[in-house]
């Protein structure tokens, strides 16, 4: 019966990846994107990954698919041209490439698969490290123990990503268009009930995340959904300027991860150590609020964000 | 088994009905307004009634409870997404697929594959 | 009961596939979006299905996140079709003026 | 089959599919959800190839993967920006004209 339920899983993976991707029209192509990532959420829940069914459910749900459907959205009201279909040779060319690639894919994933049997070292000595941290989610122990620098530094590239699309939105402070709101009665009702529940999530996912599956990439999601809620309904309109408090929640997570760090260098400590737990819920504090903050931002596809209309 | 356990397992099947039942009319009712009808009003039914079963395995309060607030939200859920989207599907009645002008990736299977 | 629950998700996973030959065929947009909410609301009893048959209550939190932000892809959707019918009638701007 | 080996079999499918319409599609959007959906097969065969399914010990892979849903989306929003904004530059959705690859 487990293996029944991983093999329908796994085969409406493959099809929901055709489906998306190859033939129909672009839109029926998000549309089934977005059923395949409800599928992994429920991959990962089989794979006993509660944390990734999480991030995926919230990246999923809340994010993705309203990004995607935007930038849909954006492409037509510019009135941009549709590309030429490709020619019959590439095609061909393609199906070979795919087909092998796919067949390396398999083979490295079985060979690995062989190979390391039931638990890494890694995962091994992560085990027998933790209980000392005082943490029991093994994945916040290592994005905040173990892996302190390439979490830093993952805080950093979503920084990055706001600061590049600016660039590429060009000087003048032009923002990306936004479809009109939608401000019927009932998405009032829900925005009421929602943002304040999106928030109160995010908070208890933070407060989780040490000892349950949770954490600060979890909550961050999620407040960038209720973020995009708010702004698909017309609470949040995208601005031209980027106001104190946002600039603040935009480097919080970089700033306040290095700044601990580096006053543990001053006291002595290895660069980065994470002085105890409360540490830890300070760093991932400051991490939901900037991934919260830069995914909205990267969805208006604006400098800032203001509760007042432009114009 | 006992009495709980069986109470939950009729529960649980009621629920797997009712989301057949959606499913059914999902698939069978002829346009979009009635396939609406028939599987948001079904659906609700059917995670009720699942999330009943669970909570009569689940034992405990606080289950119980997030279970509950998840029947809830999905109720709020589908009423606002339900209502958005049959305004849509009154608006463009007999267009077809207002947004499925797929003609270039039509014209790339025909032509490409 | 250890055999009820997977028999569950299994159903529930066969009513995905029947429900997904809906999203293929169409044939309007809206008919595609519903048939993305069946299976939000399949999934998130699926999800809690598991939690119970895998002793894994934080897929539980994981179906509460699914339900909390399904509606907010049916937001963008309308946004998006509306968005259109306006831009039917008065073409938009392309880039909004600013100062 | 084990079940390690379905998840690497489908995660290859999903990748080889991924790689195939990157190729082929000529909508820059389309190539986005290509790339996308190459990484969630990453992803899969990544958690998979480190360890038990059902004691689900190994945290290492899942804390990567975790970070890489994030990072993922965040790319993509950049992408979309730039997409866009070439849609607004050049009124086009694709790359072909700077490169006739196709001959």
């Amino acid at each position: 019966m487990n293996l029944l339920i991983d093999v329908l899983i796994a085969i409406g993976l493959v099809v929901l990846a055709w489906q998306a991707l190859v033939g129909g029209s672009l839109f029926r192509g998000i549309v089934m994107f977005i059923v395949f990532g409800l599928t992994m959420a429920l991959a990962w829940a089989r794979l006993g990954s509660p944390d990734l069914a999480m991030a995926e459910a919230a990246i999923g749900a809340g994010v993705t698919g309203a990004l995607l459907m935007i930038a849909y959205w954006r492409l037509r009201a510019l009135g941009a041209s549709r590309p030429t279909p490709r020619s019959r040779l590439r095609a061909r060319l393609a199906l070979g490439v795919g087909v092998l690639s796919s067949v390396l894919v398999a083979m490295i994933g079985l060979a690995a698969v062989e190979a390391i049997g039931p638990g890494g070292e890694a995962g091994q000595a992560l085990a027998a490290a933790l209980p000392a941290t005082g943490l029991g989610n093994p994945i916040t122990g290592v994005l905040v123990i173990f892996r302190n620098l390439d979490t830093l530094l993952e805080v950093a590239v979503l920084l990055a990503a706001y600061v590049a699309s600016r660039a590429a939105l060009g000087d003048d402070k032009a923002a990306l268009p936004l479809p009109p709101a939608q401000d019927a009665p009932l998405v009032g009702a829900l925005v009421a009930v929602l943002a304040p529940l999106t928030v109160l999530v995010a908070i208890y996912l933070l407060k989780a995340g040490s000892q349950l599956p949770g954490g600060a990439f979890q909550a961050g999601a999620v407040l960038a959904a209720g973020g995009v809620l708010l702004m698909l309904a017309g609470r949040l309109h995208p601005a031209p300027l980027c106001g104190l408090g946002l600039r603040i929640a935009l480097v919080a997570g970089t700033v306040v991860f290095s700044g601990v760090g580096i006053i543990m260098l001053a006291l002595g400590q290895p660069l980065l150590a994470v002085p105890g737990t409360w540490a830890v819920y300070l760093i991932e504090t400051a991490m939901m609020v900037s991934i919260g903050a830069t995914l909205v931002l990267l969805f208006a596809g604006s400098a800032g964000l203001s509760g007042k209309a432009l114009r | 088994m006992s009495v709980l356990e069986w109470l939950a397992a009729a529960l649980l099947a009621a629920g797997a009905f009712f989301f057949l039942a959606g499913t059914v009319g999902l698939l069978r009712f002829p346009d979009a307004l009635a396939r609406l009808h028939a599987l948001t009003k079904a659906d609700n039914v059917g995670l009720l009634l699942i999330c009943s079963g669970l909570a009569v395995l689940g034992g405990s309060v606080r289950v119980t409870g997030l279970l509950l607030l998840v029947w809830l939200l999905a109720m709020l859920a589908s009423t606002v997404s339900a209502h958005l989207i049959a305004g849509r599907a009154l608006a463009d009645d007999d267009t077809g697929d207002p947004l499925d002008e797929g003609a270039d990736e039509r014209a790339r299977s025909e032509g490409g594959t | 009961m250890s055999l009820l629950l997977p028999a569950l998700v299994v159903f529930l996973l066969l009513n995905l596939v029947a429900g997904l030959w809906r999203v293929f065929l169409g044939p309007t947009a809206a008919d595609r979006m519903l048939s993305a909410l069946l299976f939000g609301s399949t999934t998130v009893a699926m999800l809690l299905v598991l939690a119970q048959w895998q002793q894994s209550p934080a897929l539980r939190i994981a179906a509460l996140l699914f339900v909390m932000l399904a509606a907010i892809t049916s937001i963008a959707f309308v946004a998006l079709t509306q968005g259109r019918v306006a831009a039917r009638r008065a073409p938009a701007p392309p880039v909004e003026p600013r100062q | 089959m084990s079940h390690a080996e379905v998840w690497v079999v489908a995660a290859a499918a999903v990748f080889g599919i991924g790689l195939y319409s990157l190729l082929i599609a000529a909508h820059l959007l389309r190539q986005l959800i290509a790339i996308k959906v190459m990484g969630s097969a990453i992803f899969l065969v990544l958690v998979v190839a480190a360890g038990p399914i059902d004691g689900a010990l190994d945290g290492l892979p899942k804390a990567l993967v975790l970070t890489g849903i994030v990072i993922a989306i965040s790319a993509i929003a950049f992408a979309l920006a730039l997409l866009v904004r070439l849609a607004e530059v050049t009124g086009s959705t694709s790359l072909e004209d700077d490169a006739d690859d196709d001959r």
